[in-house]
């Protein structure tokens, strides 16, 4: 028997895999067995109640999506009353996800929701800073740092720090947030992209621009991934792209600890519980014991090290 | 009370009251020159569909379209006894096209039943359905529900055109009365179509109206239930990204009796709503 | 009939669409009309002979590509006996493109390669500056505008400053070079990305990473030209994930004043004939009389201007 | 002086000597549990191809495969008189499994004919070629330039068991002599073949030799090339992008007379080189 048991940033799951924040909602559970997940981490929330922004909120492409929703929350107390005690009754970890204007504002929405029933917190530091014109917190080692301070001193749960993947040195924002003492990162939120209807002349997106994600962007993300785990001592979790359980072996030997997965929840219902499977299929072919020795474990034949890393060399 | 959900009184008692389906399909014919039926075996979960709802359809990829997200589809068609769901679709793009491409034998794999169908009042004693283009596929199965609970029911088709209507043999089968109006007869503008329902509702009061397909149609509905102090149901599309109510891609401006508006998902808090509910769409 | 031509960084062009520099070499004429393009654009050079890095050198994905070939070249003598020549019959302007390890050496080049058969010269900022620990001068503003100050200062031709997409801010990048004497900015070259083959625990690329370049990247590169084409009033070329005449449309309503494509030659040699055609038909059918017109020319609904454009909010 | 570009004798004279050829495919047959051979009408340019060069297949998508790049196949049979083309093909992964789809009467996209293919020195009598698996694809055209020439052939098959040796009749209706070895009888290890080869050589000595498919079979017969002192040429296989010599994704370490190393593109300095020159592959 494979031991897929992992423990990362604080939370003990029964397998490295879990839906990436706003990729699941209750109704899954008609679908779903939750209770097979390592965590179940939910929508990030606000502190205030939001509508999100004005339709159409997606386009599609040949294996990605455009998404841009705008964040719509019940706020702070839907999530303690409804939220959390719908996914708790399933049985894995529930991780709550948090955004806010300011990191005084992540702070209290931390201590707020500190709750027993949460196993841990994560920041979307992807959302804009309303201080420094609504470019993400997570573009600026600073700003992630001081979100990430604001919830420790705010709360005993762990926090993660969800980082945004459109910056240029991920690596350096990995840094800043675990010194900043966050117990692991996601990495990563959704790229910034644009669609435009050549017809209409308009974009495609009531909001413009929106979040790329799903399989397309697995080789961006997978990169980043390594360059964080190769950057920070905390555990790293891979998120981006992975529709399968071989993109999970993947994020882990480039240094994921656990993944998320998003897009492909919209896709495959069935895509994560395939995956938990997959990957123990796997690590029994390979005589792999226990799941956690996978992470960063790829191979580099040795006259590659010293090669161009940090650049495009086309 | 209202009588909703057939699924909860007819469906499976699992935990799971949906599923990623794989059907077979057993026939997929072109109805004309834009629509096709699909009839495929479904297993049990999937024939717990009731009207309103639809199911999430994973089109397969073909040498020139490879459509990523599902595509949703009303169930058109629910047939227990043999174990088969229709759907009535229109080739319109992407996902439409690889659809079609699919021939007896083949899988689909749906995901369903999904969203909230129409709930007949209890005590309902006439259900005017009024439908047009796509919205047909949608309302078809009402009749057989409102037959179920013992209602006449009056459907009103409209077309662009005589040969782009269908379904008057499913409708009447399921025990409707049906009137087609089409704009080459020049009998299916608003103002004709009102005429008709009134002179209907004098002879047989309609108790509940239900409709989809056209604003135009939602706006007649929406008045002639204010003015007759009657419920009346809309099925909403909107493009959509999970169907599962998990990514708030398809929402709508939803209205409560306050005339307090909230984004609400058309998967999951739909895709059908009162008619003083939607306000634009 | 529709005015295709365009003048955009000093050059005088038939038609907006040019190949993206390392995706076209000799090997094209014998199969594609060169004399119809609007300009050729060169692979870059370094001043110094390299074989570039170990292969496999490509990795292929549903729509994309991940390359890594760590630019091969045959220093500038090569380019100015032998590919000058063999591209300056066909007709178009012949762009030249040029990479070196200090912006110094970024100025040598670009003097020792001036010539009249030449009429611009990009500067392929995105790859690693040796002063920066191999980090590419297109990630820091700084370092940008050295490279594209020593160019100006040691040639007469105009310089067009190829930017990198693996940055947090491209406008930032672009308004850089555009103060430092950049005649038009290319958005962008490939973005970083990773391969591994689980089979194997090893990288799928000899070099580990690589660039990601195909339609995927599409959605990603449109969204930094529109941030480019706010940002700087050069004009703005459009590069990456161009495959048909309409994407051609969506990059010039983004604002780029004309587009590169690369990958796409590689699996269709028609691609550059067919879209210029494509989009002359468009004009025809839009009754747009000249091509240039279509520059920025993206329909903002009035309520969608004030929404969030620089972070991802999902 | 060298016989090589037989294109650039018997080619179309135009100035495009290579292009996207739409091609039809006549027939695409299994030719055992994992080769399958595709016969395509072609057009002019397609036509002026010769052996050792190859085509850039666009795969079509499928419904589990969706290929973006092409996919290089060597070309295995030039029909000038009907007009056609062969390739024999390994069914590996996604690009060759999509290339099994295609039926009689679908369009295959064939980029070609590319590169540099064989050329056998003027004066040559006796040609030996030894191939394994893929490579006697590539080599089958060889028998055809090598008669064409007035040289005899003689060729070596070689295979993992019996049921793999294909076109002993494609090759002897070209004129050569064929000897089949394979791993079942144990008479294909490179002794043996080298053993065989002495034989030969003893009563007709060979004075060209080519090869392709397998490094053990490269360096076999560039030790003999070496012993005898005759030229040989090998066809080597890269993972390719363009196919053009456009991205430099293909290339191989390739050694000149001085010894000095240079990375060549297979798919335009190639994918025939001189044993010689090859290092590894
Ligand atoms: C609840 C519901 C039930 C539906 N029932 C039926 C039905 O029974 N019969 C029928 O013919 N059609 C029905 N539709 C509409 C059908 O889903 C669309 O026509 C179909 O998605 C178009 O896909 P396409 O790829 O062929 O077209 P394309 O235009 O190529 O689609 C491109 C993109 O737009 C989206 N899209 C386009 N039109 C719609 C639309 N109207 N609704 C949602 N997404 C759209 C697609 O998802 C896709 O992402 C229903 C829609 C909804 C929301
Ligand atoms: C010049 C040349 C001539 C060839 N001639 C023949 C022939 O006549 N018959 C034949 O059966 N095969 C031939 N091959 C090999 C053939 O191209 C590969 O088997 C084929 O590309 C595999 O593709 P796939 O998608 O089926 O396999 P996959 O393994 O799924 O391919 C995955 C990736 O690897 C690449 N790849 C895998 N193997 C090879 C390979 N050996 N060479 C290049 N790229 C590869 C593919 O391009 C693709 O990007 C030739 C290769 C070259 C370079
Ligand atoms: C519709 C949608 C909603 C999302 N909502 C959130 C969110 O609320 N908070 C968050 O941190 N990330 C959110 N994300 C980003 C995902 O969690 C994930 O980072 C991203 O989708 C990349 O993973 P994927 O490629 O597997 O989808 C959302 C993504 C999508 C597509
Ligand atoms: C094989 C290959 C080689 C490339 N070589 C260069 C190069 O030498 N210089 C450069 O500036 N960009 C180079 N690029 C990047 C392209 O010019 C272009 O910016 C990138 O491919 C994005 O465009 P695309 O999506 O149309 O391919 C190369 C790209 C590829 C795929
Ligand atoms: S389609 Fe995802 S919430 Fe409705
Ligand atoms: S495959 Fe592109 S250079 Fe050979």
């Amino acid at each position: 028997m494979v031991d897929l048991s992992v423990t990362v940033g604080g939370v003990r799951m029964a397998n490295p895999i879990m839906p990436a924040s706003g990729s699941i909602a209750e109704g899954i559970a008609d679908v779903v067995d939750l209770g097979k997940l390592g965590a179940i981490v939910l929508k990030t929330i606000t502190p205030d109640i939001r509508q999100g922004v004005k339709p159409p909120r997606v386009v599609e492409y040949t294996d990605a999506t455009l998404f841009s929703i705008g964040i719509p929350s019940k706020g702070p107390d839907y999530l303690l009353n409804h939220t959390v005690p719908f996914f708790a009754r399933f049985g894995p970890p529930v991780i709550a996800s948090i955004s806010a204007d300011t990191a005084e504002d992540f702070g209290n929405l931390a201590k707020y929701i500190s709750d027993p029933r949460i196993a841990a917190i994560e920041a979307n530091i992807s959302c804009p800073n309303l201080r420094a014109h609504g470019r993400a917190f997570g573009m600026d080692p600073v700003a992630a740092a001081e979100v990430i301070k604001a919830m420790k001193g705010n709360t005993h749960l762990p926090v993660w720090a969800k980082l945004t993947p459109n910056v240029g040195d991920i690596a350096e924002i990995a840094r800043a947030v675990e010194d900043a003492g966050a117990d692991a990162v996601v990495t990563a939120n959704a790229i910034l992209g644009m669609a435009i209807n050549a017809e209409t002349m308009m974009p495609r997106l009531g909001n413009v621009v929106g979040g790329l994600t799903g399989p397309a962007v697995k080789p961006v993300i997978l990169r980043m991934v390594n360059q964080c785990a190769e950057a920070v001592k905390i555990p790293v979790i891979g998120c981006g792209g992975i529709s399968t359980g071989e993109d999970i072996i993947e994020y882990m030997l480039a240094g994921a600890a656990a993944v998320q997965i998003g897009t492909m929840n919209f896709v495959h219902t069935a895509a994560m519980e395939q995956s938990i499977d997959w990957v123990a299929d796997y690590c029994t072919r390979k005589n792999i014991a226990r799941v956690a020795e996978l992470t960063g474990a790829l191979q580099l034949p040795v006259d590659q090290k010293s090669e161009q890393r940090d650049a495009v060399a086309l | 009370m209202t009588l909703t959900a057939t699924a909860k009184v007819e469906g499976p008692s699992g935990c799971f009251p949906r599923a990623e389906n794989r059907c077979l399909v057993a026939s997929n014919e072109p109805m004309n020159s834009e629509y096709r039926l699909m009839v495929v075996n479904a297993p049990e979960t999937g024939l717990s569909a009731y009207a309103g709802q639809f199911f999430h359809l994973l089109c397969p990829a073909t040498a020139t379209e490879q459509p990523f997200l599902r595509r949703p589809m009303s169930i058109y068609r629910i047939d227990r006894e043999n174990g088969q769901l229709g759907f009535l679709y229109k080739v319109t793009g992407k996902g439409t096209c690889a659809l079609a491409s699919l021939a007896p034998g083949d899988e689909l794999n749906a995901t369903g039943p999904l969203g909230v169908g129409f709930s007949i009042p209890e005590g309902t004693r006439h259900v005017a359905m009024i439908a047009r283009g796509v919205g047909l596929a949608t309302l078809a199965p009402l009749a057989r529900m409102a037959t179920v609970n013992g209602a006449k029911i009056t459907a009103i088709l409209s077309a662009r055109a005589p040969e782009f209507l269908m379904s008057r043999d499913e409708l009447e089968a399921a025990g409707a009365a049906v009137i087609e109006v089409n704009d080459v007869a020049g009998n299916s503008s608003p103002q004709d179509v009102t005429n008709r329902l009134r002179d209907i509702h004098e002879k047989t009061p309609i108790d509940f109206m239900a409709t989809c397909g056209s604003n135009r149609l939602l706006s007649l509905t929406r008045e002639l239930c204010s003015e007759w102090n009657i419920p009346g149901q809309v099925a909403v599309e909107a493009f959509m990204g999970c169907g599962l109510g998990m990514c708030f891609a398809c929402v709508v401006p939803v209205r409560d009796a306050e005339g307090k508006e909230e984004m609400k998902r058309v998967c999951y808090d739909g895709p059908v709503f009162g008619v003083n509910e939607v306000t634009t769409w």
